[in-house]
């Protein structure tokens, strides 16, 4: 394993004392491994808390800012935050309008933040919770787990933060995320496996032409293997399992994400294959990132998210942000 | 059990845990995100040094004290899992000294509260597959059976899809590894054998 | 070879495709391989053009919008555009004020950048010229190509841009970009090769605990091979290397770049060595960028880049800038 | 030399270029960017389009077109400097068929336009080192004679350190690596015998 760390234990309290470095507008709490709003808790407004297993970066810690999060929880790498470090950052995001959690469909981060929730609430905070789950990779059901949270993270954390900065309740705030979740589905493909620093070496072997299809963004392998393709067919299998999950057409929020190993040129050249593909089939492209976002540690892959907006959608993802990782209209 | 034995058994998970960690780290690599050995790793060290110097007057002081730094410490899945399992382990026994029929009760307790609060039914390929032959056993014959029944049924979680945690979003491809988490399990109970 | 493309030779084409796409407010033309402000040329203020080979995204052509280039050209993965290319960028760049060419100190760039230059003087386009060497890996001499241009490239390009902004003259534009350059030192370390598409295997071995020192950005080999040291000492290196080149203390914008495979939580972690031995040396970190900005394809690795920093320089800084790839203040 | 053996010269450079393409590659991996074999296989590809249907009068006619098309084809380093090579040629050949001592001259011209562009010196290790004693024995004895001269000093840029080019960032380490510019100009000459 070559890595630019010192301790396979302490990557991600050392990556945190970075960001501090980088980031004096930001507070970090390093007991807890958070990052914090510099001037949270924000009087009245809806809070919003975000968090899960680190090594996604820049989520989560790289979106709290004035129109998005108020604070984030940087579990160990790939390992959901614990309550007690949740709690805390429900606490420090809490203006007295109450507080929500968007929190990943993983067993682990969903029982973390429900106990955190139930722990803020004794304390008289209201928690409401959004579960992303827009990983169309997984079947959907209700007798497994269901389906992984993955790009649209960033959507809801966008749209949600900018309908909280307006002054709206809690209950709305809620409303709107759920609806982005809804409305969003994902799809990735992965060309090579990543090394934690825990265990030093990459998660799975795959040979020099084939790729994993439907990988989430924990270094897991996909739903199954395949040959490695040209660009515009593994667009099109993104494409096709998205809007057959999530039909759908008119504006829509597209990302076009590394999963943090591969270059921006690489993501241009699929994007440019997304695009025609989701022109042929009736959605415009309203908005677009194309960049390494919600990443899995320096894995080789890609990820598409299609949201299909609405106007208000578009409306709250164009108003002005100012995070490390995502910055415009200020 | 008493309270110096509750204290062993917890010493004696920490230890098999540190030794088998790898293991556990290699077994969810293979369907999981790699963290398994790792986050009992680090819990099960943080309930060694919250239970040093603790004062425990009931064995389940022990107990809930292991649980709470579970949940507090580990993150993830099993965290909460464990951590909610011991606790509820803990509130049963409430005297510094408890029959193994108590302890039984106990295991039950604590298996109920992994169900109540996974949502996974037997069969899911998770902890709970080795946790419920393990109780039954327990009870019958004792936790010589027990541990022997969890290290078979970890075993039998190979042949299974699993339903519920991580390695449900492998489909099939999830068929032919043993899980992490009920191998975990097993070693639980080994300790307390 | 495992890469998102379609086919080695059309890399480039259609990366450019596919950042017309996300980018309807810029303008591409396919035929020169040019990145072009929606709105250029400008009327009376300088224009400014930068380029080079490709591989390098989101340098030159995310960094083509208001507050900073007005054209970019994009030639083949690491190799210099042609004269023809940045003539053609240069007409569109100029608004009547003359044009600078911030130009990367490669034989290649400034052959062709040259040739160009003198073919804009002959249509009566005044063209200056700034030569970016900021990378102190590599010994100066005028007996040798000297040193090369890598992160100072984004600070020049950002602050010139600034100033060209707010209608300084062609000169005075140049000016402060030498001083930028002059002021900025850069070293960068590799952990893997660069696999260009052409190519198709990586540009050289590299055994798994070995790293390779002082390294360009065109996937090059280093000056020296070194065991893989901690963060901290690679971090200890790089300003080691910088402040004897470029001494000086007070305030820096400091760039901690990734070279491409290398993930934001490694960079974050090198950031935080990097802020505590520049605090021990009495260099302030006024500003800072972390992440993956002047890039060599999937090369794992880091740079640092410091730029000793005047009042002027971050005034200029702070402007508003509005690109693909960097965006604040507007 | 007339104006179809000069085609046939810039003919079978563009064979000889793209038969070596991946040589010329690996070479440039080593101690430069690995692209100068893919550069020269574009331009001279591009020359080859560009010369079809092309009206020349003279030989210098080839050798400017061949020279422009250089220049706003190929980029990199190699572009400019073959290219004004090849432009400077064609500039001092002013007839339908030249003489080989004209043809001498031009070569020297050519070799005057790559040392004012680029500024190496001998022993850089560059293309240089291969065009001044090729020129040289293309006066002395000929075009076979030149081929061999530039081949043999090719070769000889192995020992050297590299004090121009990207091959110059290496330092020491640009020893023991034959440069690929020098290379591809044995190739040029050996096209010319
Ligand atoms: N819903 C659930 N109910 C019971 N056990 C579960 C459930 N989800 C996961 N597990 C258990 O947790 C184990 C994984 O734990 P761990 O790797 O520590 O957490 P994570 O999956 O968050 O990385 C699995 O092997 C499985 O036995
Ligand atoms: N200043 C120079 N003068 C003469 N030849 C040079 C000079 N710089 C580089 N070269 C030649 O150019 C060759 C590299 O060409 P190429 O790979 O096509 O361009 P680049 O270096 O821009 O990638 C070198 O091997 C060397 O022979
Ligand atoms: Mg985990
Ligand atoms: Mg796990
Ligand atoms: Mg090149
Ligand atoms: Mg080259």
């Amino acid at each position: 394993m070559k890595k630019f760390i010192n301790d396979p234990g302490d990557v991600v309290a050392q990556a945190l004392a970075g960001l501090a470095a980088a980031h004096p507008e930001l507070r970090v709490d390093p007991d807890n491994q958070l990052v914090i709003r510099g001037d949270a808790p924000v009087r009245g407004k809806t809070g919003i808390v975000s968090g899960g297993g680190s090594g996604h970066e820049p989520l989560h810690g790289g979106f709290v800012g004035p129109g998005m999060l108020d604070a984030a929880c940087a579990g160990e790498v790939f390992t959901s935050p614990v309550p007690d470090a949740i709690l805390a950052a429900t606490r420090a995001a809490d203006g007295g309008a109450g507080v929500l959690h968007i929190v990943k469909n993983y067993t682990g981060d969903v029982l973390n933040f429900e106990m955190a929730a139930e722990l803020a609430g004794d304390e008289g905070i209201a928690v409401e919770t959004v579960l992303v789950d827009d990983d169309v990779a997984v079947q959907d059901s209700t007798w497994t787990a269901g389906r992984r949270g993955t790009g649209a993270t960033l959507i809801v954390e966008k749209v949600a933060g900018a309908l909280a900065t307006e002054g709206a309740s809690l209950k709305d705030v809620a409303a709107i995320g759920r609806l982005v979740n809804e409305r969003s589905g994902s799809f990735a493909v992965a060309l090579t496996a990543a090394t934690t620093p825990a265990a030093g070496r990459p998660g799975f072997d795959l040979p020099d032409d084939e790729m994993e299809v439907g990988v989430g963004i924990h270094g897991e392998p996909g739903r199954r293997r395949a040959k490695v393709t040209r660009a515009h067919d593994v667009a099109a299998l993104m494409v096709d399992a998205i809007l057959t999950a999530k039909p759908g057409g008119g504006d829509a929020i597209v990302l076009v994400n590394g999963l943090g190993g591969t270059p921006l040129i690489e993501l241009y050249v699929l994007f440019g294959e997304v695009s025609r593909l989701l022109g042929e089939r009736d959605v415009t492209i309203a908005r677009s990132l194309v960049g390494n976002y919600v990443t899995s540690l320096d894995m080789a892959g890609a990820a598409l998210t299609v949201c299909h907006a609405d106007e208000e959608i578009l409306r709250l993802w164009d108003a002005p942000v100012r995070t490390p990782g995502l910055r415009w209209g200020v | 059990m008493n309270v110096e034995q509750a204290r062993e058994w917890i010493a004696a998970i920490a230890a098999t845990v540190e030794a088998e960690a790898e293991t556990l780290t290699r077994l969810d690599s293979a369907i999981g995100d790699g963290d398994h050995g790792a986050n009992l790793k680090r819990g099960f060290a943080a309930v060694r040094a919250a239970l040093d110097g603790f004062e425990a007057h009931t064995v389940g002081d022990v107990l809930t004290k292991t649980g709470a730094t579970l949940i507090s410490k580990v993150g993830g899945a099993s965290g909460p899992l464990y951590g909610s399992a011991f606790r509820a382990m803990g509130k049963t026994l409430t005297s510094p000294d408890v029959t193994t029929e108590q302890l039984g009760d106990a295991l039950d307790a604590g298996l109920a509260a992994i169900r109540k609060l996974g949502g996974a039914q037997p069969g899911d390929k998770t902890m709970v597959d080795a946790w419920l032959p393990a109780v039954a056993a327990f009870r019958r014959k004792g936790p010589q059976a027990a541990a022997t029944a969890a290290e078979e049924a970890a075993r039998a979680t190979t042949d299974l899809q699993a339903r519920k945690g991580r390695a449900s979003y492998l489909g099939e491809r999830s068929i032919g590894h043993q899980d992490p988490g009920a191998t975990s399990t097993a070693l639980i109970f080994r300790a307390l054998a």
